[in-house]
């Protein structure tokens, strides 16, 4: 039995075509402008309509995509694209190496990107009609990695003429899917791209993104057959998921580790002793136990698993002693402890029960906290405003590079300031930026090695956890390719 | 006098209607519960034990284990004292300010009343989770943040009631009587008639607990209610809402305690109702 | 027949009453003479109201609260309960309705109270069997008892009401506002016992109820507009009481103190119209009140009660006059006199001469009059 | 009532502002810069002085009945709002005639049955309900009815009429099991106290048969239950948050939840002016039928006040009629 | 026209409105401790009280009889102070009293006694509270009285309203003090005053209806067991008035409420309709009450009423009401003689028809 087509409504009564693929998400998708745009709500639609030259695969491996090769010179300033050949866009028109120039140069120029390219580009040239050229002034490595992100996709040459807000609302792409309906605060659904480049593809004629907030609302659903997929399902209904009759989960290794993070502009963290004392007083193990289910791998190092040169499995972490806990806390500033707060976004149960566990932790080292939890609002203009002493939160990698999260969050000359915590030790600094030039191959691994193990022992952050990426499904659906920034592709799917 | 204090008694045995003995009772096994348990269990109410998480109700722990591996029913028996003490605590003041307020505008009728029943409108037409939001992102979450939203919504239904038995009694001779005999109108107000308004009040007082505890629990639920990991009834079932397919327990007997609650407070409200009838 | 007349006719009737109750002698004797004449073919032996030993306790004290009361009623007679407040006058009646509030008990329900299949004689009295069979009644009196009774009979659908045998209940009670529906208009109120007691259609009854109360003195506008009864007067309503009582089609009517909560001259109208009715349609009264005065004037036999029992019993006439029971003395001489014109103080101001009212001055009250 | 919206608009125009929490930072997202979030507060107002943006917001209000433009959703508010409307109003009805059904008739055989079992039953059963948190009872009318029996959909809104009263089962039972007590309770002891009433005994006394003494009876007891019941749907305008959310329904609560959340100032102002329109409306259709029931209260309708003078009218009337 | 429906007869009524007008009043005197000067009161356009005028003299009585509705309530309610009139003036002792603000003493010297025994004790306090917080407010017993000297004052004020037991002539000491009015009110009162109320055995009644009738106005003096008694008596009504008012019947709690009235040694009691709630024996008991107040206090009565024979026994003038102004005003032997307009004479024909014939009554 078809679940997306006969017990769901939004299938069932559209054409009564079989193949509708009805996916549960939590957030309804506000904009598909795909350079402003970040949020994995937007982002997960906008990557359905537009791609880019380059992508990655489920383990987070750069692809060819709409590029049908690639080539980096030597001195790694030239980067060659060459087109594959037929490309059209959903309406028809042929993609030409302009439209990609153009798209490029547009997210350049884009003065609120939101995933901005970083590299030195010096120029973006179309030396024909099947060939994309990006020279640097600069070498950069993450280059590549940065280009395979949904905010490169190619859109037509100068909107195909419609203003930039006209094209927005109604876009046109190469992807598999085509916005038809589209409530902003509610659900949308794509057609499937008839002009689509992979030949006899998407398997599904039609895609529903139906908005249903509520997580336990969503796996009943799923249950019943109401939809076919749940986007985000919650860690601990996943064992009841994958052992369901109807139902089963599919996964992928991720890019995202949950951590707290200390403010090191507050006198009680700036201590390295007092984070040490607090990180060797934890036990992330049981941390991981409590929220995951099972269903996540405990964070040792700040980079996970899923991107390379991470070093979970060699790294030296500081963790679950209590021992040299004690030891710590005698050699700080406060060997007495002392009281601070932990800043919490209310509503995530995880978060709230990892702030216990750490509250718990701390105390047994003589620091009082207290968890101060408000809303996601609230939460994020604290932090940016370094108004917390310890919060916890999440730390993801938006493209497939060690980068992605290194620099973000060890840069304190980023305008993060190593995401808020104004963690600053030079070498780092220096080690970083010299990564970011150094070509991939065992001198970055070293690099990244020993960047991983300073964070490690400085601990600016606790890393905890780096959960799996899971997607509920329906048993009888096929062929849907999880990937590791959260995304899905669907073109693969057929409904069994 | 000993047949004097017998009658008493018996009269006394009387007046009280088994409703509310049996609220009163089943309230009082409750609340010794929320003393006793926490007092004598060898758990700690929030001492994490991840080892045992999430254990079915077994005879080590009766009520089961929650996410953290704490004894749900030491926790339950804890989150009981810090409810109820909220309950009773939230709703004293709206208590006093919406039966003043009831008193006066349902005593002198005119502006003062318009006053407070244009409040009152606004009030309501004002969305309650709005309010609720709001107040929860100024203070953050937790007890500061309930109190304020339930002092600013609370009183409404006491100065409705209030005002609504103040009406009718202003009318009555006896008020003209002390009127007559030159009581000034605070000492009417407050000596003559809140004596008898009060009952009412009380009897509104009772059933709108029941309420602002499930309103409570609800905001648990939202995540905007009592901090962890101080345990309360709300956030316990809406931690454990997730798994109620699966580990039925973790929410569900917190739900239970909340609905025994109510249903003492509902018999108490009961009994004292129909004490007020009989009297 | 025109409505007109009719109002004109029940007022006429009416107010022959009033002028018979300017004499002193009728306001005793007229009411009882009337209803003696009426039933004078009844065997005054025969009793259809039989009350024996009537025991009604409070359920939860088991307080005894109406103590073995016995009476009887014979048919088209009218007898007052008289006695103070809380003697149990009400309960008695509501116990021979049958109506007994909640939280009281009848000790003897079924040898009680007797109600006697009304006798074949008396039946022809009875309204039920059809207007036709009445005495004479006075001519002026004649288009009001055919209004009233006149409902019965033209409107009684083909079977559905064989005069039966058994007498029909009905009852006033003292609250004449309270004891309606605040919240449906009169004319609905009287309209839907028609319907139901008279299996009447909707449109009829409605018509024959507003006919009922312009003849019991309603103004003629209410078939036009209801109204509601907060908008009729206390005398208003208690005469909406009476149309609901008229419309059941009883043989005994039980009056419940109808007239302590009315005006005084409003209290004579209503009585009156009592009279008028009790003598035209033959009805059997049980009359409950703590006015001797009242009950006088509309009833043959007396019964005083206090304390749940019955202190005396008798002709209206002889109970007032040769008061045996001590309580019963007490009651009369509460009374308070109304001076015939030249007999001035009584007990308690004769008593002031005396004393502190020398020390006013009667001149200084003023003496204002406005003649009309 | 004017006053009331009035007084709402001002309250929530100030209310949301005094929250802590920035539109546009909640817009741009984590990695967005100093200059990008100035720029956003320009184009949306909100570097102006308050009473500035309060009268543009009151002047677009009053000429064009327009709330602005959401930041969130980046579209028109009035749309968002009338968009979630339906749902909404769906559910509210439906739970509000499966209140009246529920407890008219409970609370008349509890009433009837005074102290009998059936009495007793109607007192506890709904007292069990009423700590029973809405979200709670909804999970498992899901897990039991739509998970377990199949008999109803678990969450979100079918099409049609059929499919909305199909999908609108649970959430309006869930909704409706939360109010019936106070409903059956207020209603049941009303109809004790009219039972004891005089005009009832009239009406026994004049052989009318049971059915039409109760209807009188119930027309009697009707008007507080109304009051009551006026006063609960007030309350749920605006907050069928949680039931929207436990069971999928894309209704005003998640919509006002999210406008919050999002500190999206023109979507939470228009959410509340419609609400509070709502909340006004249902205060006037109470109105009405108060005055269908009781002709005493009549005419209040339109000031909102002088209900008391209504009955000393009534006993005035009373008095000067004959 | 019938008689009953003079009342409906519109031309009268103007007639009586424009003649009203004109009435003078007598000039003032200073016997005259009361005055209602010209008032009128408009409810929203409706005229409940319309121009009328009068003078209580001190110690004298008027009663003031009408129909439902024909303003007697409102005027009383005008002269108790708790109404300002729409016009006109309110004069105690020849002076000008304010509307509804009066001092505390002018307060205190004229008091009000309700229509509703039900509703005119606060139920949810004490008779002792009751009875105790007028006397405290206008310190009648000085400034800080101790309880007992309250307590005593109360127990005094029950006996004179006749709620003392059977014992009822007797105060603390054993000295008689009330005197024995006419026999019948004696004796129900005591019977009444027992804690049963109403319900006391009904031998009971009979015994102290003899007891007392057989020592009708005569002076026993203080007996040997008078003591005895006493003590009894003390510990019965500090029961009663630790009792609440629900805890009385009808006519005890009109005797609560005149004995409030009392407790602050009023110079004029205004009685709105006080025993028309009440049943005919127990309405001679309190009216016994009233009348025996005006003799031992030289209390002035304003007498409400629609009942012609409480009139008569009570008062030395009537006043007839009629939709809100005065018909006719004479002193009561004047007013039975001769009733004058139309409405007064239906109302006394009225009240006749309903009475129990006089021969009647004199043979009991
Ligand atoms: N429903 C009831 N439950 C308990 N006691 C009752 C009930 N109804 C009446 N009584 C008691 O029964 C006694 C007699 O009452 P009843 O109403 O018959 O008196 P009554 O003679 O009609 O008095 P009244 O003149 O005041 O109407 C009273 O003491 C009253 O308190
Ligand atoms: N507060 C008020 N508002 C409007 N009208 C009123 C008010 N109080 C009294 N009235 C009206 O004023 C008129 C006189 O009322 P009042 O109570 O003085 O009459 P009454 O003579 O005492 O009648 P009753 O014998 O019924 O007590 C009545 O028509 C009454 O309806
Ligand atoms: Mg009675
Ligand atoms: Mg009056």
């Amino acid at each position: 039995q078809t679940g997306g087509s006969t017990t769901s409504a939004t299938g069932a009564s559209a054409s009564g075509d079989q193949t509708t693929f009805t996916y549960a998400r939590s957030a309804a998708v506000s904009s598909l402008n795909l350079w402003t745009e970040i949020t994995s709500n937007n982002a997960f639609a906008i990557d359905k309509i537009f791609e880019p030259l380059v992508s990655f695969d489920k383990n987070g491996k750069i692809i060819d995509w709409l590029a049908k090769s690639h080539q980096i010179s030597d001195d790694g300033l030239t980067y060659t694209f060459t087109l594959r050949d037929g490309l059209k866009f959903s309406n028809g028109k042929n993609v030409t190496a302009e439209d990609a120039v153009f798209s490029l140069q547009q997210h350049q120029a884009e003065k609120d990107a939101a995933l901005p390219l970083t590299a030195d580009i010096a120029s973006v040239t179309a030396p024909d009609e099947h060939t994309v050229e990006i020279k640097l002034n600069s070498p950069y490595t993450p280059l590549l990695a940065e280009l395979a992100n949904f905010s490169n996709g190619i859109v037509p040459k100068d909107f195909g003429g419609k203003s930039e807000a006209d094209f927005f609302a109604n876009p046109v792409g190469t992807g598999p899917f085509v916005v038809s309906k589209w409530d902003k605060s509610g659900d949308l659904t794509f057609t499937k791209n008839e002009n689509y480049w992979q030949k006899g593809k998407p398997g599904i004629s039609k895609l529903v993104y139906k908005l249903v907030e509520d997580g336990t609302q969503a796996v009943n659903q799923l249950k019943t057959g109401q939809v076919d997929g749940i986007e985000d399902p919650a860690l601990e209904n996943l064992d009841e998921l994958e052992n369901g009759n109807d139902t089963k989960v599919e996964t992928a290794g991720s890019w995202v580790t949950h951590t707290f993070f200390f403010n090191t502009a507050d006198e009680h963290f700036a201590d390295v002793h007092v984070r040490r004392a607090l990180a060797y007083a934890l036990n992330r193990a049981d941390v991981t136990k409590a929220v995951s289910f099972g269903h996540a791998d405990t964070a040792k190092t700040v980079l996970p698993k899923a991107i390379e040169y991470s070093t979970q499995d060699s790294i030296k972490p500081v963790d679950n002693d209590l021992a040299k806990a004690k030891e710590e806390i005698a050699q700080s500033k406060y060997p007495d402890g002392f009281e601070a707060k932990i800043l919490l976004a209310s509503g995530n149960n995880a978060y709230s029960q990892a702030a216990q566990l750490l509250q718990s932790a701390a105390a047994k080292v003589g620091v009082k906290l207290d968890i101060d939890s408000v809303d996601i609002a609230t939460f994020r203009s604290r932090f940016k405003a370094f108004d917390y002493q310890i919060m916890i939160n999440s730390a993801q990698a938006d493209y497939p590079d060690a980068d992605s999260i290194i620099d973000f969050q060890a840069d304190p000359d980023g305008f993060s300031k190593s995401y808020w915590t104004s963690y600053s030790n030079p070498e780092v600094t220096a080690e970083l930026k010299k990564a970011q030039v150094t070509p991939d191959g065992d001198e970055r691994a070293d690099l990244y090695e020993k960047i991983q193990q300073t964070l490690a022992d400085e601990v600016p952050y606790i890393p905890l956890y780096s959960p799996q990426i899971v997607k509920a499904l329906r048993k009888n659906v096929n062929g849907l390719e999880v990937l590791p920034n959260n995304s899905v592709r669907f073109q693969d799917v057929t409904l069994g | 006098m000993l047949s004097h204090y017998s009658l008493r008694l018996r009269v006394l045995e009387h007046r009280l209607p088994h409703t509310l003995i049996a609220g009163l009772a089943l309230l009082a096994a409750i609340v010794l519960a929320a003393i006793i348990i926490p007092a004598v269990s060898p758990y700690d109410p929030i001492a994490e034990d991840i080892p045992s998480m999430l254990q079915p109700p077994s005879f080590a722990h009766p009520f089961g284990t929650d996410q953290l591996g704490r004894d749900l029913l030491v926790r339950v028996a804890a989150a009981g004292r810090v409810d109820l003490a909220l309950m009773v605590g939230v709703e004293l003041l709206p208590f006093l300010i919406g039966t003043c307020a009831g008193l006066v505008a349902g005593y002198y009728g005119g502006w003062p009343d318009r006053i407070i029943t244009l409040l009152s409108d606004a009030l309501i037409a004002f969305p309650f989770y709005l309010l609720v939001a709001v107040v929860a992102f100024v203070t953050g979450t937790g007890i500061t943040g309930i109190f304020l939203t339930f002092l600013i919504m609370g009183w409404i239904i006491f100065a409705r009631t209030v005002k609504g038995a103040t009406a009718s009694l202003a009318g009555a001779e006896w008020v003209d009587s002390a009127r007559v005999m030159g009581f000034s109108d605070a000492s009417i107000l407050f000596r003559q008639l809140l004596p008898n308004v009060l009952s009412q009040a009380v009897i509104v007082l009772v059933s709108d607990m029941v309420a602002l505890l499930v309103a409570i629990v609800t905001l648990g639920y939202l995540g905007l209610g009592v901090r962890p990991p101080t345990p309360d009834w709300g956030t316990m079932i809406a931690d454990g809402q997730s798994f109620l397919a699966t580990r039925w327990w973790v929410s569900t007997l917190p739900g239970a305690a909340v609905v025994l609650v109510g249903i003492a407070l509902a018999l108490i409200g009961d009994g004292l109702n129909d004490m007020r009838r009989r009297a | 027949m025109s409505s007109d007349a009719a109002t004109t006719a029940a007022d006429s009737s009416v107010e022959a009453n009033i002028e018979a109750a300017a004499r002193p002698d009728a306001a005793l004797g007229g009411g009882c003479t009337t209803a003696g004449d009426s039933t004078d073919a009844v065997a005054p032996t025969q009793s259809l109201v039989k009350v024996r030993d009537l025991l009604i306790h409070a359920s939860l004290t088991g307080r005894p609260l109406v103590d073995g009361v016995s009476f009887d009623v014979a048919p088209g007679e009218a007898v007052g309960i008289v006695g103070e407040s809380g003697s149990g006058k009400s309960l008695t009646l509501r116990a021979v309705m049958g109506l007994l509030p909640e939280g009281v008990t009848l000790a003897n329900p079924e040898s009680a109270i007797t109600i006697a299949p009304l006798p074949a004689a008396a039946a022809g009295v009875s309204r039920g069997a059809g207007v036709t069979t009445l005495p004479a009644p006075p001519e002026q009196g004649e288009t009001a008892a055919q209004q009233i009774g006149g409902v019965a009979r033209e409107s009684v659908r083909p079977g559905a009401s064989a005069p039966s045998r058994a007498p029909r209940l009905a009852m006033i009670f003292q609250d004449p506002v309270s004891s309606l529906d605040p919240l449906s208009g009169v004319v609905r109120q009287v309209a839907e016992v028609l319907r139901y007691n008279r299996h009447l259609r909707r449109r009829e009854a409605r018509a024959q109820a507003a006919d009922l109360l312009v003849s019991l003195g309603l103004p003629e506008s209410l078939r036009a507009a209801d109204r509601y009864p907060g908008q009729l007067s206390g005398g208003q309503c208690q005469r909406v009481g009476i149309a609901i009582a008229l419309a059941t089609n009883p043989n005994i009517l039980l009056c419940d103190e109808p007239t302590t909560a009315l005006d005084v001259t409003v209290q004579l109208q209503i009585l009156d119209l009592l009279a008028d009715l009790r003598d035209r349609l033959g009805l059997t009264m049980l009359f409950v009140t703590h006015n001797l005065g009242v009950a006088a004037r509309l009833c043959s036999r007396l019964i005083v009660m206090q304390h749940g029992h019955i202190v005396e019993a008798g002709p209206t006439e002889q109970v007032l006059r040769h008061p045996q029971d001590e309580y019963t003395r007490r009651l009369v001489s509460a009374v308070l006199p109304i001076p015939d014109a030249g007999e001035v103080a009584t007990d308690m101001r004769a008593q002031l001469t005396d004393g502190a009212r020398n020390t006013g001055n009667t001149g200084n009250t003023g003496n204002t009059e406005t003649e009309a | 009532m004017l006053l009331v919206l009035a007084l709402v608009t001002v309250g929530v125009f100030l209310i949301v502002r005094l929250v802590p929490g920035d539109p546009a930072q909640m817009v741009l997202g984590l990695k967005a810069r100093p200059e990008q979030i100035a720029d956003m507060h320009r184009r949306l107002g909100l570097d102006q002085p308050l009473w500035r943006q309060f009268t543009s917001f009151i002047a677009t209000l009053l000429t064009t009945g327009d709330t602005g433009l959401s930041i969130a959703y980046n579209a028109s508010s009035r749309a968002l709002v009338l968009s979630r409307m339906p749902v909404s109003l769906w559910l509210i009805g439906c739970s509000a005639v499966l209140v009246v059904a529920i407890s008219l008739p409970l609370a008349m055989t509890a009433a009837l049955h005074k102290d009998g079992w059936v009495d007793q039953l109607v007192r506890i059963v709904p007292t069990i309900t009423l700590g029973m948190p809405e979200f709670w009872v909804g999970l498992v009318f899901v897990l039991l009815f739509a998970v377990t029996l199949k008999i109803f959909p678990v969450g979100g809104v079918q099409p049609g009429i059929d499919g909305m009263l199909y999908s609108m089962a649970l959430p309006s039972l869930t909704i409706a099991l939360a109010q019936t007590p106070f409903i059956v309770r207020s209603l049941r002891t009303r109809i004790l106290e009219v039972l004891g009433s005089d005009f009832v005994v009239t009406l026994r006394a004049a052989h009318l048969p049971e059915r039409v003494i109760r209807r009188h009876v119930l027309r009697n007891a009707l008007l507080p239950a109304l009051q009551l019941y006026g006063m609960k749907i007030s309350f749920l305008v605006g907050g069928t948050l949680v039931v929207e959310q436990v069971f999928g329904l894309p209704g005003v609560g998640s919509l006002l939840f999210n406008a919050i959340t999002a500190r999206d100032f023109p979507l939470i102002q228009a959410i509340a002016i419609y609400c509070a329109l709502g909340v006004v409306l249902v205060s006037v259709v109470v109105e009405i039928a108060g005055g269908l029931i009781d002709y005493r209260v009549r005419g209040a309708a339109v000031g909102g006040r002088n209900r008391a003078a209504a009955g000393e009218w009534n006993s005035a009337a009373a008095r000067g009629a004959l | 026209m019938s008689a009953h429906m003079a009342g409906h007869n519109t031309v009268e009524h103007t007639v009586e409105h424009t003649a009203e007008h004109t009435v003078e009043l007598p000039a003032q005197s200073t016997d005259v401790i009361l005055t209602l000067r010209d008032i009128t009161v408009q409810y929203s356009g409706f005229m409940a009280v319309d121009h009328v005028s009068l003078n209580l003299p001190r110690g004298g009585a008027i009663g003031i009889v009408g129909e439902s509705g024909a303003g007697k309530s409102t005027l009383a309610r005008v002269a108790a102070g708790l109404i300002a009139p729409t016009s006109g003036q309110v004069l105690l002792d020849g002076r000008v009293l304010a509307p509804v603000r009066r001092t505390r003493e002018q307060r205190r010297r004229v008091q009000m006694v309700f229509q509703n025994p039900d509703s005119s004790l606060n139920p949810s306090h004490s008779i002792r509270r009751i009875l105790a917080e007028g006397m405290l407010l206008h310190k009648t017993l000085g400034p800080h009285p101790d309880a007992e000297a309250v307590d005593a004052r109360c127990r005094e004020l029950l006996r004179m309203v006749g709620l003392g037991g059977d014992s009822d002539a007797i105060d603390d000491t054993g000295n008689m003090t009330v005197q024995g009015g006419v026999g019948a009110s004696a004796a129900s009162a005591g019977a009444r005053s027992a804690s049963a109320g109403v319900h006391s055995a009904s031998a009971g009644t009979g015994v102290s209806a003899n007891t007392v009738l057989g020592t009708t106005g005569s002076d026993a003096g203080a007996s040997a067991s008078a003591a005895v008694l006493a003590a009894a008596d003390v510990s019965e009504l500090n029961d009663m008035l630790s009792r609440r008012p629900q805890a009385f019947s009808g006519g005890q709690r009109q005797r609560i409420a005149i004995a409030r009235a009392l407790a602050v040694n009023p110079d004029v009691l205004i009685a709105d309709e006080p025993t028309s709630a009440l049943d005919v024996s127990v309405q001679h008991e309190v009216l016994e009450l009233l009348a025996d107040l005006r003799r031992t206090r030289g209390l002035s009565l304003m007498l409400i009423t629609h009942d012609l024979g409480v009139a008569n026994a009570l008062c030395d003038s009537i006043m007839v009401m009629r939709a809100g102004q005065v018909l006719v005003h004479k002193p009561t032997a004047a007013f039975f003689t001769d009733p004058g307009p139309r409405y007064a004479r239906d109302l006394l024909a009225a009240s006749r028809s309903v009475a129990i014939a006089a021969p009647i009554r004199g043979q009991v």
